[in-house]
């Protein structure tokens, strides 16, 4: 089994699926619906099948596929997967698989939308494998059109508004990335744009300048920005989030679950793929930034949640605030900061998916997500009498996200704060990072109030509990997210080894 | 003699069909109604393709100094006879031509094509502006095609006017250049501008300018950039399609046939250096910076997409010119590969709009609602074509300016003009996405949600520019080379 | 250069084919009527020519300035044909061949 | 004995998932499932402490890593800190542990027993349960745990059944928003508690309990600062913050009262017996870190001090049974919390024990009293005394211990503690204000709880009906009240009197000294260093006053309630502001909820997001269109051109202001685009020849 190309299968079975998808006869929702299913269906065990085989020892790369592309650039076909990108593979996959129950409710343009669908998470997985970074980048930019149909024909209110903003903003962010990628390739010496082998040499980027308007610049620290501001779109980092609220609540429910679950990791994982190895320097140099950004990103996320009347907005600025946590725990250079961060990732993935279906649940039954109607009037209230299995998931989503110990964002939060407080630099910043735990208890528990507790709203007194579709979509989530709560070493221990290597390269520099 | 004649073999076959169709359409007058005319420029083009293809390996100067063969030109006869063939094939099926003027149409395009082809074999600056000015008038009257129409009619007067005025600036300044050097052939001019080891009188730098004014109206490029949008909108929609692709393929050809000979010498490598005291990359770099931006903003606010597609096509050429501020073998075959992107994805996308101006009588966004939904393969492969345009990878014009951006930060130098073309780009994204919000984004009105089904002939053309837009956009290299050794022979 | 033997040094016709230059120029851009900017544009045409023949005359023995100027003179015979068309064709759409009226295409 | 620790805390886990997933379907709504759980728990928790009567020490320790990160352990002088972390979480059993472990789990069953009558017939009768159970569990675990930050979760776990518990009856809002402060306020407490054991991370590099015990005797981190402050006092308090959050200490006692919304088993078990004594028991497990930092002692005493007294003061004039007692379980805490901070460590603990016996019997007596009557006023209640008399036996007992009267276990306890405290007093001349205050405190105490008891109790019926109704509850809710009054006696903690000199000889049952001094040693707590004289001269006099001032309080009790000798109306009107003050609980309610949160931070929330969406947004994306829209206007001015709308779609930049610009420029007169090409043109070529 080993000699298959397991990572190409996984890619490339979701885009198979489109194109066979497009191939069925109109009008046959139902048929079009099972064989995305297959079509997910099929990478996820592909991914388990990796999650057992994947050797847990070794930082080095595994599952390398590697094919000449293009000669006169020496662009390879480089897709392999370590510690780092291991959990996010595992996160798409399972989040796709889900997310295809998830929007079992579309009516328009049936396929079309599973089209889009399995188009995305071929972008997704390519770009958590590939090595080379033309390849990474064709997946990264690839991404973006089912994502802009995505969000523009099946999303909600303004969704036209929101995909154009969603579609400029990272592209934005990825042209600089484009110049950056090609000033690396050139400034290289064998010209490549192999990752692994531009962090081997990565002092060929030392003590260089560039002239740009008139001034020089130092190379490394240009380049550092120039991907930094690609990727910080991406998280989203504080002043580049704004298209993230807009995006999310007009998203389809499906689709906001894998922006929230997957896409927003992208940005953090490009930082750790190429900003960290091949610019440690630069990387040094900007930490105090990066953390202060961090701190803005949590305490920031959370104000702005706590003001929100809309369910998906809120959830929305948590994800700003929780990704806040994973900048920190990556500026922090210690162990137990760099491994929570990246646990972060994973935790958040599958928290917010979780609330996010949850979002998704009620706004297909009342048609309308405000916690506080705009005019001041009472949106939901009281429904935890009404549907108690809803209320009880919604408690473990909440909960988990608000990291409760015992659910799996504790451990994150906590690794996050154990190693950034280590360090003594970033003492004050952890004192000041804790008041976001603070607030997100605050906002996450004021909603629940709101929404669940309290006296029956009487407009929702005929709201059904959820189906077996529905819960069948939230119970792998729920065992992961109490599972990993109680012993997370199943994923940790995926990441260790890498991150050390990352860090000790940080660290020699 | 005959050596040269033979170097001329694609010429001469397509003008022997030309004269052909001329007899055929004079005596057999039946012949006129049906799709002959259009189909015998399909074939002729095949023909002087086929002719090209035999005439190649002939290198070196004939007809005493007037025209050249290099591998560049039989490039740019390629491309011409290719823009040639898809632009009848187009017509076939566009409403705006009627059926009684195909002849006189199919007999303008191919001389027209003739006259390109003259451009950028021009190695005498005579034989250059008998090219320039064969394309320019058969190109007045391709404008104004439709009688009937005023805005035809206003689009030719445009032309007319700015045309004129440009070519005659442009053979003032042959005429200076001819006094200062003594010479009107190529090669003569850069011996005699070497002698002169770099100090030059204003009066030479006077003459330049006049003569980029001649080579800028062609390719719109910025200060001559202002009739594009009113010529592109007023003239039928299978014209501005050619005009989009020809004749600015030929003014880029002419420019860097020019350019190469005579104002440059050929360094060791293949490497290209300015004569002494004509400092060409910062005003290349200036005029593409400022094409790119006038192109790309004024294309936001538009509502009329054909205006907007021409808009778009001045922010290519934009794109082009940065390849001329770097003047490396690896410069000039990027811009050549880019040429090749941009064709394709401009026909494509110009024939749709056609199809949709048949359909709605109008090119308004408006009239775009809901085609996505109506015609599913002409939505998707308008997207291909917008996407390829913005550069978004898959497509073949992100390699395009994958390779032009390239090319200017291995030069290590204008990286500002890098920065300003990839901006540039986000921008073009903005308005390429309004055609496509209309088309898919918004439904349809519901009085007119009918199935549009197009013909087959239509589909098979549209997939036939779409699929080489991605395959390029995939598996570049074979063309890439093949470019080189274009440049290098 | 003295003003009497106008013609037998080069800077006289110079002279002449700038003036003319000018003047092309500046009638295309302020006529209101559109033949009077073909006008214009023949003069430029015509200036140019004047300069062709000059330098053929005084600076190489080579006439292809004279042959240029032939083909100049060609050139412009037709652009004049196709251009009284187009006008012709703009009166019969408009009744008046004012330029300014040819603003439907706009902004 | 540690692995029968682990089944201690999993036999109430399992209860709590069975109850949760299948509880309803099971017969009686499965509340035989979770009684069982504890009680099975409680047979394991006594042989652990028998071996402790027998031996006088039990000590064993159990440890598994949980979280392991490679990391390079090369010395690298860079500021990356990447040495590998593992994480090891695991089971101590000490002396501390056994008598913890056998009161928690003895208040658990006895209460689940209790409520099994007190619920019966509850909407959400097995959820419950499941709550109670996953508390009970979440407990235990805390007791049990080796290290802080799984101390950490259980502590939080608790917080969690606490909000669930409280917000029992969520149709009712009160009930919703005493949860959401609960939680809240204990959470604020909680995040500096995280802040604390990181603190500890950095310092000791683990949070396990005995690492740091031998880090502080061989003087580790007394060097080392964090942000400026020494390290350990740093830790010391916020160790010290988490316990106030958690033992709704001064200033974060105001959820507390508030709590008394959950049903009252709920107040029994976590209100009163086990939660809010986690606080205390924080302090005890990290007594070493809190001597070795000297600073933070004081500051402990004096919150402990103000606590008892403001608390018992508040008490005074409350109305309601529940309230009373929530408020004297605060002031007893505080009692507690003084005695940590004097330095009276064994004291301190002995009346954590005592005080979860007799305060879990009055709340669930109160709760018997409040199933009968159906009220919580005590002005509706009266002359009960007849026809509930186990319950009023059993209340009665209790109030005896816990005013302090000797021979009862509260005695015991509060007397040493008052003694260590005049011994410190004595020792720190300035300090001698906070012996003073537990005098009066203690005094106070006895007061409102005889006013409780001869309100309800005594005195004729005040409102017939009630009266009439009420009955003695069944043996279920009795028997657990007639055992927890039984444990209210000294006997069980030291000699039948409770006085040391007296007994000293007779019985030879000093069990609970013998095994705080053993843990003492092993953990190297030095506690109270006051000479010897200095200490027994202090507790004789502290023996004397603390039953001057119980007899006082009493008395003056009786003749106000019983005999309505003194008016107790006409002294409110005298002190009627003190009153006042006292009925709004010195305002501090209303300080948290009208001034910051409503005043302060709710408009900034309000106003961040306002920023987010019109400022952040507008900067990168829709503010140029404004910048456009100004712009034009002024350009239009003096052009005549008619401008047609500006189409800003969505996001207007800077670039659709240039695009309009340049659109002007496209008059559609050819002959003006020439005019602008010639002026191009002309730039064009100087910049050429320059």
């Amino acid at each position: 089994m080993a000699q298959l190309p397991i990572l190409s299968l996984m890619t490339f079975i979701p885009l198979l699926g489109m194109f066979v998808i497009l191939a069925l006869p109109k009008g046959k929702p139902n048929m079009v619906r099972w064989a995305s299913v297959i079509f997910t269906g099929i990478p996820l065990l592909l991914g388990i099948w990796l999650y057992f085989n994947f050797d847990r020892t070794t930082a080095a790369v595994q599952f390398v596929e590697r094919v000449s592309w293009i000669k006169a650039f020496n662009i390879e076909y480089y897709m392999g997967i370590d510690g780092l990108s291991v959990p996010m593979v595992l996160l798409t996959v399972l989040l796709s698989f889900l997310c295809v129950f998830a929007s079992w409710g579309i009516e328009k343009g049936v396929k079309g939308y599973y089209a889009m669908f399995l188009f995305l998470e071929a972008g997704m997985m390519g770009v958590f494998c590939a090595l080379d970074f033309f390849l990474f980048f064709i997946f990264w930019e690839v991404m973006l059109l089912p994502m802009y149909f995505l969000i523009g024909i099946w999303g909600g209110k303004d969704k036209v508004y929101a995909a154009i903003k969603f579609f400029l903003y990272t592209l934005a962010g990825s042209v600089l990335m484009l110049l950056a990628m090609l000033a690396m390739y050139y400034y290289s010496e064998p010209h490549t744009f192999d990752l692994l082998a531009l962090a081997q040499n990565h002092t060929q980027f030392l003590n260089k300048t560039v002239t740009l308007f008139g001034a020089q610049y130092a190379l490394d620290k240009i380049l550092w920005i120039g991907l930094f501001i690609g990727f910080a779109i991406k998280v989203p980092i504080w002043p580049f989030h704004t298209w993230l609220p807009w995006a999310h609540v007009e998203a389809p429910t499906a689709v906001s679950v894998i922006l929230a679950g997957v896409l927003l990791k992208m940005g953090t994982y490009g930082l750790l793929r190429m900003n960290y190895p091949i610019f440690p320097e630069a990387t040094l140099w900007a930490s105090t930034a990066m953390m202060i950004l961090g701190v803005i990103n949590i305490i920031y996320g959370a104000f702005c949640a706590m003001a929100q009347k809309d369910l998906k907005k809120l959830v929305a600025y948590s994800s700003v605030s929780h990704m806040g946590y994973v900048i920190m725990g990556m500026a922090s250079f210690t162990t137990a900061g760099v491994n929570g961060a990246v646990m972060q990732m994973f935790n958040h993935g599958t928290s917010t998916a979780m609330l996010f279906l949850l979002v998704g649940v009620a706004y297909d039954r009342v048609h309308h997500r405000w916690i506080i109607k705009p005019d001041g009037s009472k949106g939901f209230g009281g429904i935890a009498s009404v549907v108690p299995v809803y209320t009880g998931m919604m408690a473990i989503a909440l909960f988990a996200s608000l990291g409760l110990p015992g659910l799996s964002g504790f451990i994150s939060e906590a690794l996050v704060f154990l190693g950034t407080f280590s360090n003594p630099k970033y003492q004050s910043y952890v004192v000041v990072g804790s008041l976001g735990i603070l607030l997100g208890a605050a906002y996450l528990l004021w909603m629940f109030m709101r929404v669940f507790l309290g006296p029956l709203n009487e407009e929702h007194k005929d709201m059904t509990d959820m189906n077996w579709r529905e819960k069948l979509t939230l119970l792998p989530l729920c065992v992961l997210v109490i599972v990993l709560g109680v012993y997370p070493m199943p994923v940790l221990n995926l990441m260790g080894p890498t991150l050390a290597k990352l860090l000790s390269a940080l660290g020699v520099a | 003699m005959l050596v040269s004649l033979k170097a001329f073999a694609p010429e001469l076959t397509l003008v022997g069909f030309l004269s052909l169709l001329f007899l055929l359409d004079g005596f057999v007058p039946k012949l006129r109604e049906n799709r002959f005319p259009l189909i015998w420029v399909i074939v002729s083009c095949f023909a002087a393709g086929v002719a090209t293809a035999v005439g190649k390996g002939l290198s070196g100067d004939f007809f005493s100094g007037l025209v050249t063969e290099t591998g560049l030109v039989a490039f740019f006869r390629y491309f011409f006879f290719f823009a040639c063939g898809v632009t009848a094939y187009v017509t076939l099926g566009s409403k705006e031509i009627e059926e009684r003027g195909r002849s006189e149409f199919s007999l303008l395009i191919l001389c027209m094509t003739f006259g390109m082809s003259l451009m950028v074999l021009a190695n005498h600056f005579l034989m250059l502006y008998i090219g320039i000015e064969t394309v320019s008038i058969i190109s007045f009257v391709l404008a104004g095609f439709n009688r009937e129409s005023s805005r035809s009619n206003e689009a030719s007067f445009k032309y007319l006017v700015y045309g004129a005025v440009s070519s005659g600036l442009m053979i003032y300044g042959i005429s200076l250049v001819y006094g200062y050097t003594g010479a009107l052939s190529y090669p003569a001019i850069a011996e005699a501008l070497i002698k002169n080891n770099g100090t030059h009188p204003f009066v030479f730098y006077l003459a330049l300018v006049m003569i980029y004014a001649g080579f800028a109206y062609k390719i719109s490029s910025f200060p001559f950039h202002f009739w594009t949008p009113d010529v592109y909108e007023g003239s039928p929609t299978p014209v501005a399609t050619f005009f989009s692709v020809g004749p600015k393929a030929a003014g880029f050809g002419a420019l860097l046939h020019f350019v190469l000979t005579a104002l440059s010498q050929k360094q060791e490598g293949g490497v290209f250096t300015p004569i002494a005291g004509i400092q060409l990359a910062p005003v290349m770099a200036l005029i593409s910076a400022a094409t790119m931006v006038v192109g790309n903003l004024s294309a936001i606010a538009q509502t009329n997409v054909k205006r907007m597609l021409a808009f778009s096509s001045i922010a290519h050429v934009g794109y082009v010119l940065m390849g001329f501020v770097v003047m490396t073998p690896a410069a000039f075959s990027s811009i050549i590969f880019y040429l090749i992107a941009y064709c394709a994805m401009n026909l494509g996308a110009f024939w749709i709009v056609g199809i949709v101006t048949d359909e709605k009588k109008g090119s308004e966004l408006s009239d775009f609602k809901g085609m996505g939904w109506r015609t599913p393969v002409m939505g998707v492969c308008m997207a291909i074509f917008l996407f390829s345009l913005t550069g978004i990878p898959l497509f073949s014009g992100f390699i395009g300016k994958f390779l032009i951006f390239g090319n200017l930060i291995q030069s290590q130098s204008y990286l500002w003009l890098a920065l300003l073309g990839v901006l540039n780009s986000v921008v073009s994204l903005y308005y390429y996405t309004k055609i496509l919000r209309a088309m898919w984004l918004e439904k349809p009105e519901s009085s007119d949600s009918a199935e549009l089904r197009l013909p087959l002939s239509q589909l098979v053309g549209l997939l036939g520019l779409a699929l080489p837009t991605v395959i390029l956009g995939l598996f570049f290299s074979p063309v890439l080379e093949m470019a080189q050794r274009w440049i290098t022979q | 250069m003295n003003l009497l033997d106008f013609s037998n040094s080069i800077e006289g016709y110079l002279l002449v084919s700038s003036i003319l230059l000018t003047l092309g120029i500046f009638s295309v851009l302020t006529r209101k009527n559109a033949i009077g900017i073909l006008l214009g544009v023949e003069l430029i045409l015509n200036a140019a020519g004047i300069n062709f023949v000059a330098f053929s005359k005084f600076h190489s023995a080579a006439i292809d300035g004279q042959m240029v100027t032939l083909f100049i003179i060609l050139i412009a015979a037709a652009e004049a044909a196709v251009a009284l068309a187009i006008i012709l064709r703009f009166y019969r759409l408009k009744q008046t061949i004012d330029a300014d009226e040819a603003s439907l295409l706009r902004n | 004995m540690a692995q029968s620790c682990l089944w201690i805390v999993a036999l109430p886990l399992t209860a709590f998932v069975i109850q949760a997933l299948v509880g309803k379907r099971l017969p009686r709504q499965g509340d035989w499932v979770s009684v069982l759980a504890i009680l099975g728990s409680f047979a394991l928790a006594t042989p652990i402490f028998l071996k402790l009567l027998a031996t006088g020490a039990v000590h064993e320790t159990l440890q598994f890593n949980w979280m392991v990160m490679p990391g390079v352990d090369a010395v690298s002088n860079s500021p990356i800190l990447n040495k590998a972390v593992t994480l090891t979480v695991g089971v101590l059993v000490n002396n501390l542990t056994a008598i913890m472990l056998f009161m928690v789990t003895l208040c658990a069953s006895l209460i689940h027993i209790f409520s099994t009558g007190y619920m019966h017939g509850e909407s959400r009768y097995h959820l419950f349960f499941a709550y109670i159970s996953l508390f009970s569990a979440g407990m235990l675990g805390l007791v049990i745990s080796d290290n802080l930050l799984t101390l950490f979760m259980c502590w939080e776990v608790m917080g969690l059944c606490s909000y669930l518990l409280i917000g029992f009856y969520y149709q009712k809002l009160s009930a919703n928003n005493a949860s959401l402060k609960a939680f809240m306020t204990t959470r604020v407490g909680d995040v500096m508690f995280f802040l604390g054991i990181c603190g500890l991370y950095y310092v000791f590099g683990t949070s396990n309990l005995s690492q740091i015990y031998e880090g502080i005797k061989t003087g580790v981190g007394s060097d080392v600062t964090l942000l400026g402050i020494p390290a350990l006092a740093f830790i010391g308090f916020m160790l010290m913050m988490g316990t106030i959050g958690k033992s709704a200490q001064f200033p974060l006692q105001v959820w507390l009262p508030d709590a008394m919304e959950g049903p009252t088993p709920v107040s029994a078990l976590i209100h009163a017996a086990t939660m809010v004594a986690a606080g205390v028991f924080l302090l005890v497990r990290t007594y070493p870190v809190l001597e070795a930092a000297k600073v933070v002692l004081p500051v402990i005493a004096t919150v402990g001090a103000l606590t008892a007294f403001l608390a018992a003061c508040i008490a005074l004039v409350q109305v309601d049974i529940k309230k009373v007692l929530a408020y004297s379980t605060i002031s007893q805490l505080g009692f507690m919390v003084l005695g940590m901070g004097v330095g009276s460590f064994a004291p301190g603990f002995m009346h954590v024990i005592t005080h979860a016996c007799f305060k879990a019997c009055l709340f669930l007596a109160s709760g018997s009293v409040i199933h009968s009557v159906h009220t919580q006023d005590m002005r509706e209640m009266g002359g009960l005394r007849s026809k509930m008399p186990i319950t009023f036996l059993t209340m009665f007992i209790a109030t005896l211990a816990i005013a302090g009267v000797p021979g009862f276990s509260g005695f015991v306890s509060k007397d040493r503690i008052l003694g260590d405290a005049l011994a410190y007093g004595m020792t720190h001349p300035s300090q001698m204000w906070i012996p003073v205050l537990g005098f009066i405190t203690a005094g106070l105490t006895a007061f409102y709880m005889f006013r409780l008891i001869f309100m309800t109790f005594f005195g004729h019926a005040r409102d017939e009906h009630k009266h009439h109704h009420a009955h003695e509850s069944p043996i279920t809710m009795t028997f657990p009240l007639m055992v927890l009054a039984a444990l209210s006696f000294a006997i069980v903690f030291a000699g039948p009197t409770g006085i040391h000199s007296v007994d000293a000889n007779l019985l030879p049952i000093h069990w609970f000294d013998h095994a705080l001094d053993h843990v003492k040693t092993e953990m190297g707590v030095q506690g109270l260093h006051a000479s010897e004289e200095v200490e027994h001269h202090a507790h004789s006099l502290a023996m004397i006053v603390s039953l001057v001032v119980a007899g006082l309080g009493i008395f003056l009790s009786a003749l106000t309630y019983l005999k309505k000798v003194i008016s107790a109306a006409a002294f409110e009107k005298a002190l009627k502001p003190v009153h006042t003050l006292l009925w709004n609980k010195y305002y501090f309610d209303d300080l948290y909820i009208k001034v910051v949160i409503q005043k302060l931070f709710l408009p900034l929330t309000v106003l961040m997001a306002k920023f987010d969406d019109k400022v952040v947004d507008h900067i990168f994306v829709d503010g140029w269109a404004k910048v456009a829209m100004v712009l034009k206007s002024v350009i239009a001015k003096f052009d005549d051109v008619v401008v047609d709308k500006l189409a800003v779609d969505g996001s207007g930049t800077v670039v659709s202001a240039g695009g309009w610009v340049l659109r002007q420029f496209q008059t559609g007169k050819v002959q003006q685009y020439l005019i602008l090409t010639f002026i191009v043109f002309g730039m064009l070529l100087f910049y050429m020849t320059r």
